[in-house]
């Protein structure tokens, strides 16, 4: 920006700069000093030190969990709704015949490696068969892994 | 001696000038620090003055308009929290305003103010990246990380409402998925408390340093006209000198109960746009504070569940998000779950296409902070 | 990589050259797994995690990977953040090759482990980092947690330390998960053994059913009670600026081409006069009249239509509708200018999904903003915009095929989605 | 023949101890001369090996320090997992990289590429060895030591230009050749600022500048002249910032808009010289700001009688190296604390503020010694 300005003008900014410029500069660096100097302000979590403390807010979407009772009963009736609402597919619900003919869950298949935990399954579920769970640490070296089954039973029905 | 024109120049640069220097061109990205993202800038170069500016867009297209089409509208609200994932919050409204209105149906006061909270602290969210950015791209890394220190108690806050940090997809026709928490009140006082020690550091820390003065006073100017013409809007049009908010001019939600102020300021230049993000963080936390105070302890919040189902028309929302005019246009022709056609107009588009605009004669370093300055978040351009 | 790798071959003849090479397998792995410097890259929402997991809360210092190198050849670590598209998968691959060994990628977030939300019926999405680069560790997530990715960098670590003179660091080779359609190959799979548990149980099932003639179900599923919301009626966001009609008959005073699609039987006027307030007015306008009609609103000081909100067009089977998106900053009413454009049946059948199929005028002479905004219909869509002063491909690559916003776009990547 | 006498204890230790070894080879070969050159070699060898131990031994601490200092500054705890605190976590990154593969890009001058980084290294290394570290640890001391410092300072643009050219990279070439103007304008005032010194200590012998200081606090050379040692003092610090390319004055590498700049296309152990050159220069410029202005070696308070004692209890290489890390953490500070200037507002900074400034202080500093002095 080129601007008209006279000698005096450009001197008397200049000296005006010159005293300005360094009191902001120290400005700058009292905070950095505050900072430094007050161990308070330290807000780093320790991820590894503290596993035992870490806990997620109850609401956080982790990985999908079927819910089961103590015998590994699932309310599961593989309706598909979850399948339906899913936005990526990751979800299979396979259904298959009990022993009476009747139409029952057969192997719930989670896709971890596509799901984008929204949570649009767990809402869709009218059962309550499923829940997101608190669990973070999922990293693995193996991306077959990912391919989970979720039930440890056929369902009931 | 006069150098020739080029007789061919690559593809999107126009102007034809003499020389008597080497002229060079320089592509910065689709991996570079400064490009926000995976944004590609071919910068046609005389010396370190920057002659002419050419983006590439698309390096980070994922086709989200033609995916949406097979979608239904409730996995559209979980999508869009991928556009502009800073204020992930504030993409859900977007679509869910246009929703309620193909759907005609209210939301209750208790969960209009959840939605104005979350707005605001996503703004506050949005501007505070800003602040570190700006910050991290003229070269003080410490910015980068105070920005981001404050920016993780709104993290925590909407993990605890939301269930995740980023992509939320949390509203709803018709309301939101969850009420907030008990907590959720105290915690909001308790950050905004916090954050204004905090902005007061962060402002001395940058504000008046003579060094972000020197580089962003008078760098990268966009006229009022020119800011107009190219589409901008929010704080980078508002820093050009148009009191042009969504919140006043259209009021959506709550917003037209609320007492705040639109900054202006008119130089249009890099540090009246920093300028105007600070104060809006300001803005913001008044609208919180006056929320906290307003905020109804019971009654619904949501309206009756029901499908989301769109009768036959095409649909319009606009909101303000951090970034300046988030539109969503939802054409639904025939009724049903699904879209015909869902179009989103990011703010961040027009920003960069006004970049030639302000580059022209400055230098690559101010390039960098122009950029920062217009605080364009790539996935959402490029969908 | 380099002479460590030699010192099996020079050192394990001399007596107790083995201990000196296990020696120096621990220092050197030591280093490695400790100290892993990652590139800045980061294409999406997985990127502000990454560089949330660097800042104060969780600082990614202390595993002493704080120093994000902005360029590959000093880097160790790739962590991909983010989405990969097509467009960008030349540059991955480049920037992968220049990355000096031993190197190693950690593909965050579900984008990259398998194309995440982006899988099905996209053309633009790579779907999974393992196509292109050899990845070590897959963290799951969208985005994942910054302790997420701490922990992926644990795991990586663990792997690192495993290796040994003898078993040095190899590249791995890029695997080809592209055309991996999880969902149906389950399905298939799932269908095959069901159809054999089918013949197995044929006879249990009917042994069953005679032994239990009138046999109920001891399940009874319980349906989830949900909270009971009262219903809210819908309060319009308040005008601002001319009511729709004024609008409206303002225009077709002027123009008397312009139409107001309705679907109602009622006259247009009564129409708009019962639309809500915050609902733009939005007129089909001919493709003659585009130009003037847009000419007219940005100059007449009634409408003063100076901001251009956006461009964008619709498919239908035979006529592609082109909405120019206008408002008026100062007084604040908006109009949806919607011209439909004829296909051009004319071309052969076979060329029109490459070919552009209808032609209009460019606005971008009045609204600069437009300039950009048609460049994306005409990636998208593939009309013509005549008179357009640049007018190329922005979002896909020069050589793309077709134009993936029509309805009958196709593309040999694209897996249709299952459900 | 010339044999350069190096005068510390050391040096007379082995002139003494090489005669009386020589004594058990065979008289044939004995000679004064011989002597006297093995002499000169094994002290030629120590002080090569002190001068490396000193440089290379202080940078992973320095390194360390530093990302301990940012990570404070940021309100975080930097490097904490390996050994305690991360105290060895420099060690594993060097480590790291001399293992890491080499190579050059394709385009590149590979001798150019490869000597690069070599002379950026030698500048600092020879500046440190005219450096006083105590009353008689000094390599060399000659008495044009000034002088030399100033010669020997160019030496490091040379090989970032080098680097920077040879990489064949526009980024690389557009950092190398902001550095260099850079590093060359500032340059200018760096001499002044040493002449200054040089005007008022009337020495250009680092000991002797050193020695000149010998007193309290008040007879250091920055507070010995009232207001003028302040300002030459900050000046220093200022323009030896710039000249260490430092951030904010790291226009050349500019992470943010050059990707690096001269190093972007360097990797492994060259890269690493880069890295270590970087704070073996921090070190021997705050090794010099402490000579000019802090004292050197000496302890603040001599001459007043109650803490005499127990100041001169500790040794001088202490106190030079306690005065030095306070330097360095200051410069470490700066460099967390502002943003960087453009390249244009940097060369004018420079010409239009600095050499002003300098030459005033000249005069200025000229006028007292002719008033008072």
């Amino acid at each position: 920006m080129q601007e008209n300005i006279t000698l005096l003008q450009y001197f008397k900014r200049y000296f005006k700069r010159c005293i300005t410029g360094p009191w902001s500069l120290m400005c700058g660096l009292s905070v950095s000093l505050k900072y430094f100097f007050d161990p308070r302000r330290i807000v780093t979590e320790q991820y590894p030190e503290n596993r035992k403390t870490l806990r997620m807010h109850p609401r956080y979407r982790g990985r999908l969990e079927m819910i089961e009772d103590a015998d590994g009963n699932n309310h599961c009736t593989a309706c598909g709704m979850c399948e339906r609402a899913c936005p990526n597919a990751s979800i299979n619900v396979l259904s298959t015949k009990n022993i009476a003919g009747k139409k029952v869950l057969g192997r719930y298949v989670y896709h971890f490696a596509s799901c984008t935990q929204c949570g649009l399954c767990v809402e869709a579920c009218p059962f309550g068969a499923i829940r997101m769970n608190q669990d973070f640490e999922v990293a693995t070296t193996d991306p077959n892994t990912l391919e989970m089954i979720l039930n440890k039973k056929e369902g009931q029905g | 001696m006069i150098q020739p024109r080029f007789s061919n120049l690559p593809p999107g640069f126009r102007i034809q000038r003499e020389t008597n220097t080497e002229e060079f061109f320089i592509n910065m990205g689709p991996q570079h620090p400064s490009t926000h993202g995976a944004l590609r800038l071919a910068l046609r170069m005389d010396g370190e003055t920057i002659v002419e500016l050419v983006p590439h867009f698309g390096y980070i297209h994922r086709g989200m308009e033609k995916q949406a089409e097979s979608m239904s509208y409730l996995q559209y609200i979980a999508l869009s929290d991928r556009q502009d994932y800073l204020t992930a919050i504030q993409n859900n409204l977007g679509v869910v305003i246009a929703l309620e209105k193909g759907m005609n149906v209210g939301v209750p006061e208790k969960g209009e103010y959840i939605r104005v909270m979350l707005q605001e602290l996503g703004r506050i969210a949005s501007h505070l990246v800003f602040y570190g950015c700006f910050g991290g791209d003229l070269g003080g890394q410490t910015c980068l990380l105070f920005g981001f220190k404050e920016r993780e108690m709104i993290h925590d806050i909407l993990e605890e409402v939301t269930g995740s940090r980023l992509t939320t997809n949390f509203f709803r026709p018709g309301g939101s998925r969850y009420d907030v928490p008990d907590t959720f009140i105290p915690r909001v006082k308790a950050f905004l408390d916090h954050l204004e020690d905090a902005m007061r550091d962060y402002e001395r820390f940058l504000s008046k340093n003579i060094i972000v003065l020197e580089r962003s006073i008078g760098i990268g100017v966009l006229s009022k006209e020119d800011a107009i013409a190219y589409g901008c809007s929010g704080p980078v049009l508002r820093a050009s000198g148009v009191e042009f908010d969504v919140r006043r001019a259209n009021p959506y939600s709550i917003y037209d109960q609320f007492d705040f102020d639109i900054p202006v300021f008119h130089n249009g230049d890099c540090y009246d746009r920093y300028k105007i993000r600070i104060a809006e963080i300001h803005e913001s936390m008044k609208i919180l504070r006056q929320c906290i105070d307003k905020f109804p302890k019971d009654g619904p919040w949501r309206s009756k569940e029901k499908p989301v189902r769109l009768p036959v028309g095409r649909y319009y929302s606009e909101i303000e998000t951090a970034k300046g005019l988030y539109a969503t246009y939802v054409v639904a022709a025939t009724t049903g779950e699904k879209p015909y056609r869902i179009h989103t107009r990011g703010p961040s588009f027009p920003h960069i296409a006004a970049l030639n605009k302000m580059v022209q004669g400055h230098k690559v370093s101010d390039l960098v902070t122009i950029m920062a300055t217009l605080d364009p978040v790539i996935p959402e351009i490029d969908r | 990589m380099g002479i460590i790798n030699f010192a099996p071959k020079i050192l394990d003849p001399i007596p107790g050259g083995k201990y000196v090479v296990n020696a120096i397998d621990y220092v050197v792995n030591w280093a490695r797994a400790n100290s892993i410097w990652p590139l800045t890259y980061g294409t999406s929402c997985c990127a502000i995690e990454m560089m949330s997991s660097s800042m104060a809360r969780y600082d990614i210092a202390r595993f002493g990977s704080e120093v994000f190198r902005a360029s590959p050849r000093q880097a160790d670590l790739f962590i991909l953040a983010g989405t990969i598209t097509r467009r960008m998968a030349p540059a991955i691959q480049m920037l992968w090759e220049q990355i000096p060994g031993p190197k190693y990628a950690i593909a965050m977030g579900a984008c990259t482990i398998s194309g995440g939300p982006f899988i099905y019926d996209n053309y633009a999405v790579v779907r999974g980092a393992q196509n292109l680069i050899p990845v070590d560790v897959f963290v799951p997530g969208c985005p994942p947690r910054p302790e997420a990715l701490f922990h992926g960098l644990l795991t990586l670590r663990e792997k690192i330390l495993k290796e040994t003179c003898r078993n040095p660091w190899h590249e791995g080779q890029p695997k080809d998960v592209s055309t991996m359609d999880r969902y149906r190959e389950a399905a298939k799979t799932w269908a095959a053994l069901e159809e054999m548990k089918d013949e197995e149980m044929a006879e249990a099932r009917a042994k069953f059913k005679e032994e239990n003639p009138d046999y109920k179900s001891s399940f009874k599923p319980i349906r989830v009670k949900k909270e009971d919301f009262p219903e809210v009626e819908r309060k319009p966001f308040r005008r601002v600026g001319l009511t729709q009609l004024e609008l409206y008959q303002k225009l077709h005073d002027k123009f008397p081409g312009i139409t107001f699609h309705t679907h109602s039987e009622d006259p247009i006027e009564t129409v708009l006069a019962n639309a809500p307030a915050d609902r733009p007015l939005e007129v089909m306008v001919e493709p003659e009249d585009y130009v003037a009609v847009t000419e007219f609103v940005k100059n007449d000081p009634e409408f003063k239509m100076d901001f251009l909100i956006d461009v964008t067009a619709i498919d239908y089977d035979d006529h592609f509708d082109l909405v120019t998106q206008l408002r008026s900053l100062q007084i604040g009413h908006k109009i949806f200018l919607c011209v439909q454009l004829k296909k051009d049946f004319s071309i052969p059948e076979e060329k029109r999904a490459t070919s552009l199929l209808a032609s209009v005028p460019t606005v971008s002479h009045l609204y600069p903003a437009a300039e950009f905004k048609e460049r994306e219909v005409y990636d998208m869509f593939g009309i013509n915009f005549e008179g357009h002063p640049d007018q190329r491909r922005i979002f896909l690559d020069k050589d793309f095929v077709g134009f993936p916003l029509r309805k009958d776009f196709t593309h040999p990547e694209m897996i249709r989605r299952p459900v | 023949m010339f044999v350069p006498s190096i005068t510390n204890p050391v040096g007379d230790f082995v002139r003494e101890m090489v005669p009386r070894l020589a004594e058990y080879l065979p008289a044939s070969i004995q000679s004064d001369t011989l002597n006297s050159i093995v002499a000169f070699l094994v002290n030629a060898l120590i002080c090569v090996i002190a001068v490396c131990a000193v440089n290379i031994g202080s940078a992973p601490i320095l390194i360390y320090m530093e990302r301990k200092v940012c990570a404070h500054v940021q309100c975080r705890l930097g490097p904490m997992r390996l050994g305690w605190h991360g105290t060895i976590q420099t060690i594993a990154d060097v480590l790291k990289m001399l293992f890491k593969e080499v190579y050059a890009p394709s385009g590149a001058d590979k001798l150019m590429f490869y000597l690069a980084p070599l002379i950026v290294l030698i500048a600092p290394f020879i500046v440190c060895a005219l450096i006083p570290f105590g009353r008689d640890l000094v390599v060399a001391d000659v008495s044009m030591g000034i002088p030399l410092i100033i010669a020997v300072n160019g030496f490091g643009v040379l090989g970032i230009l080098l680097g920077g050219w040879s990489s064949n990279n526009k980024y690389s070439l557009l950092g190398a050749l902001r550095s260099g103007a850079q590093m060359i304008s500032y340059e200018i005032s760096f001499t002044m600022i040493l002449l200054f010194v040089v005007m008022i200590s009337g020495s250009t012998n680092l000991m002797s500048i050193t020695l000149g200081q010998e007193g309290t606090i008040s007879d250091w050379w920055i507070f010995k002249i009232p207001v003028l040692g302040i300002i030459a003092f900050i000046l220093f610090f200022i323009s030896s910032t710039a000249e260490m390319n430092r951030a904010p004055f790291d226009i050349a590498e500019a992470e943010q808009e050059l990707t690096g700049g001269y190093h972007t296309e360097y990797n492994g152990t060259p890269f690493a010289m880069f890295y270590l050159a970087e704070y073996i220069a921090l070190v021997t410029n705050s090794a010099l700001a402490t000579t000019c202005f802090l004292g050197g070696f000496l302890p603040p308070c001599i001459g007043v009688a109650f803490v005499d004692n127990y100041l001169n209890m500790v040794p001088g290489v202490v106190w030079f190296f306690a005065k030095v890390f306070f330097m360095i953490w200051c410069y470490m500070m700066v460099r967390w604390t502002f943003v960087r200037p453009r390249v244009d507002q940097l060369m004018d900074f420079e010409w239009k503020f600095l050499l002003p400034v300098n030459l005033v202080l000249l005069i200025a500093g000229a006028a007292y010694i002719v008033v008072c002095g």
